[in-house]
């Protein structure tokens, strides 16, 4: 139940964003709900899988293939480009606060000098970022390399 | 791909339908398409249109295209200048080469319609309002309360009038990225200075979400991947160089105020 | 930009006019010009000669540039070998364009000035002996003294010469970075040897810094922040390889003489 | 009196640098002289910010904006396009002794294996000579990026 709730607080949480960016990508209004749907699915499928024991990186893959997955679906139903929705609705996953913590790192090594501990944070932080980033955008265009090899999707 | 019935080209034909194509790929390249979209979706019309083959060479910044009709090759290229993601712009070219697939249109609709396309944008004062919700929406997802929320909030609400300010006169993106990031560092530094909230590093964190170059990244992954490596670096860079501009904003802020995020 | 006078161009002289134009972009970009003012400069000749619109491709070695007038378009290609930077050819063909939009130049003498431009060189021993100088001044800006500043002078001077000779020879540049390293590096270890002047490493540090890829460098930069990002990236690449082959060059020099500056 | 001694030091011991590389890019006659004012310009007003304080990189930044507006005007003076003056104004300010020991660094990390030290000095030197390039080109482009954004210099 508790588990049910966060994801519930997740799901709404990430479809704000999703909205957000759509709305700066002017995505037609029409399409504006299915962002919203796609955001809240993949944020908070990541956090299940997550939940289940799985590393953020892997986690994102799974919720972004299936993002990609499903805008196949709606790409070929309302016969628009598959980045329309996709690419909003994984934007709630971008690993800000890692990418964050990897700038200030990377501030202080060069302002404060050399230390061992912050030179640890930003690569493990820098690590994070890379990986969640490779999962997410190569996540969203597997289905297109994997299923559409020859033809167009719409 | 349907089989267009066959039918007789001139010249000037030959050259209308290529000054189509080649437009149709500057549109949906200059409204952040990704490179496989607007090869195909391109070359797609100029089949469509009555030509024997289409050939699209794409650069970071250029398209160039042959129209082949019975052995004439017809070649142009456009210089493709960045006007900003715009999805509507996209799905409306998508639209008008499906139709003239389904030879609903032909070639002087088709120059009809592609004219009329306009770039709609949402209400700016809607947009500011979502960013700042989505940006705060950030900060609730990374763990912080109420009062941080309202901070971000306020952040990058504010940081989001710069940027469309300074998008609207035209300004280099980059420099964009710099001093919006910079308003939105020097306002939620205020929070940690303050010390309001659970965790008041959230909001300089958060704050300047509505930076992350979304498209620019996901579209290169997507054309490194179906072997557009040439726009896919560019794109790659530029998406780098945008996080720089952010991160030199960032940085100005921090100097300026000596209040720090995490570390 | 002026406003041409409208004319009539015939088939032919419209190819005339787009030669011009992509000769004059070939020509900047073959000694230096940053992209934009490739563009920017090449545009405006052609529209000076009459031209409705010019739309210019630059890829890293390569301009595609097209010519319209009244619906018609003539396109072509030229490869762009690197000459080497050379501002006296810049400055030369950016004057002849700026006649040509006054109206005082025609296609014919446009034709003539830019074929007699010439690369000026500046006296080869001028060169050297200014640039021994000049890395002499980095050393005495770096804190060194009377001797390090004779001793980084003779490092260099005789560095330069070498640059000089394989450049006048066709070498290829990174080869050419290598060996000039390497020889400015085994003069200079020398200082540090026989412990000669304050901080004889920075004879070291001075003397390989001709090979300073200042252009190239810059020029990146100034692409990609104006969205040039393919020949931006291809300018730091080169700008990279030219620096790994001066820093091989310092590290063979080091391996034989076991001399190494700092750390 | 002493600052103002080690300026106009600093001023003669940029210029030459400046003439230098003008020589190497084959820069006109008549445009030397507009050079070495440049590259002393550049090199003592950034010698004067860093004595007031300012860091190496944003001090670089100061200077090169500079020499890019007097790039501006002289460029619209002489009818030269402005990198003719510019660049060579700026090579007195390039890090080249941080780069320099980025490299015996890295070879030193090669050589003689991994050490805290030698890794540090790398990152320190390394980053520093990142920064100090970037604010030099970018400030180099500032002035067109932020007045010339719809028409040509000259």
């Amino acid at each position: 139940m508790e588990l049910f709730l966060s994801l519930v607080d997740d799901a709404f949480f990430s479809a704000i964003p999703a909205i957000g960016f759509a709305l700066i990508f002017n995505v037609p209004k029409r399409m504006l709900v299915l962002c919203a749907c796609g955001g809240a699915i993949a944020h908070s499928l990541r956090t299940l899988v997550m939940h289940s024991g799985v590393s953020i990186e892997w986690a994102s893959l799974v919720a972004s293939v299936t993002i990609g997955l499903i805008g196949v679906y709606w790409s070929r139903r309302y016969l628009v480009p598959r980045p329309v929705f996709t690419v909003a609705s994984v934007i709630p996953m971008i690993p800000g606060t890692f990418a964050f913590k990897t700038i200030i790192g990377v501030f202080t090594l060069h302002d404060g000098g050399y230390s061992a501990e912050v030179m640890a944070s930003v690569l493990e932080n820098g690590l994070a970022t890379l990986f969640i980033l490779m999962a997410l955008s190569f996540g969203l265009a597997l289905p297109s390399i994997l299923i559409y090899r020859f033809r167009p999707i719409v | 791909m349907s089989t267009p019935s066959p039918r007789i080209i001139s010249n000037e034909q030959q050259t209308d339908i290529v000054r189509l194509v080649v437009q149709t790929g500057m549109r949906l390249q200059q409204h952040g398409a990704e490179s496989k979209l607007v090869e195909q979706t391109s070359s797609r019309l100029g089949l469509a249109l009555g030509l024997d083959s289409v050939e699209i060479a794409l650069t970071a910044n250029a398209i160039i295209v042959t129209g082949l009709y019975q052995g004439r090759c017809i070649t142009t290229t456009r210089r493709v200048f960045d006007r900003g993601i715009n999805m509507h712009v996209v799905c409306e070219v998508q639209r008008i080469v499906l139709l003239a697939e389904k030879q609903l249109l032909d070639c002087d609709l088709v120059k009809d319609r592609l004219e009329r396309i306009s770039a709609f944008k949402y209400n700016r004062w809607l947009v500011v309002f979502m960013v700042g919700l989505s940006c705060a929406s950030f900060s609730h997802l990374f763990g912080g309360d109420w009062t941080v929320f309202a901070m971000t909030f306020i952040a990058s609400a504010f940081a989001m009038i710069v940027r469309q300010e300074l998008a609207h006169r035209h300004h280099n993106p980059i420099f964009n990225f710099g001093v919006t990031a910079f308003v939105a560092t020097l306002i939620s530094s205020l929070a940690v200075r303050f010390n309001l909230g659970n965790q008041p590093e959230l909001v300089m964190a958060a704050s300047v979400l509505l930076l992350v170059p979304g498209f620019p990244l996901i579209n290169a992954v997507s054309d490194f991947v179906k072997g557009h490596v040439n726009t896919g670096m560019a794109r790659w860079g530029m998406a780098t160089l945008l996080c720089l501009g952010a991160a030199s904003g960032i940085a100005l802020a921090m100097a300026l105020t000596g209040v720090r995020g995490w570390v």
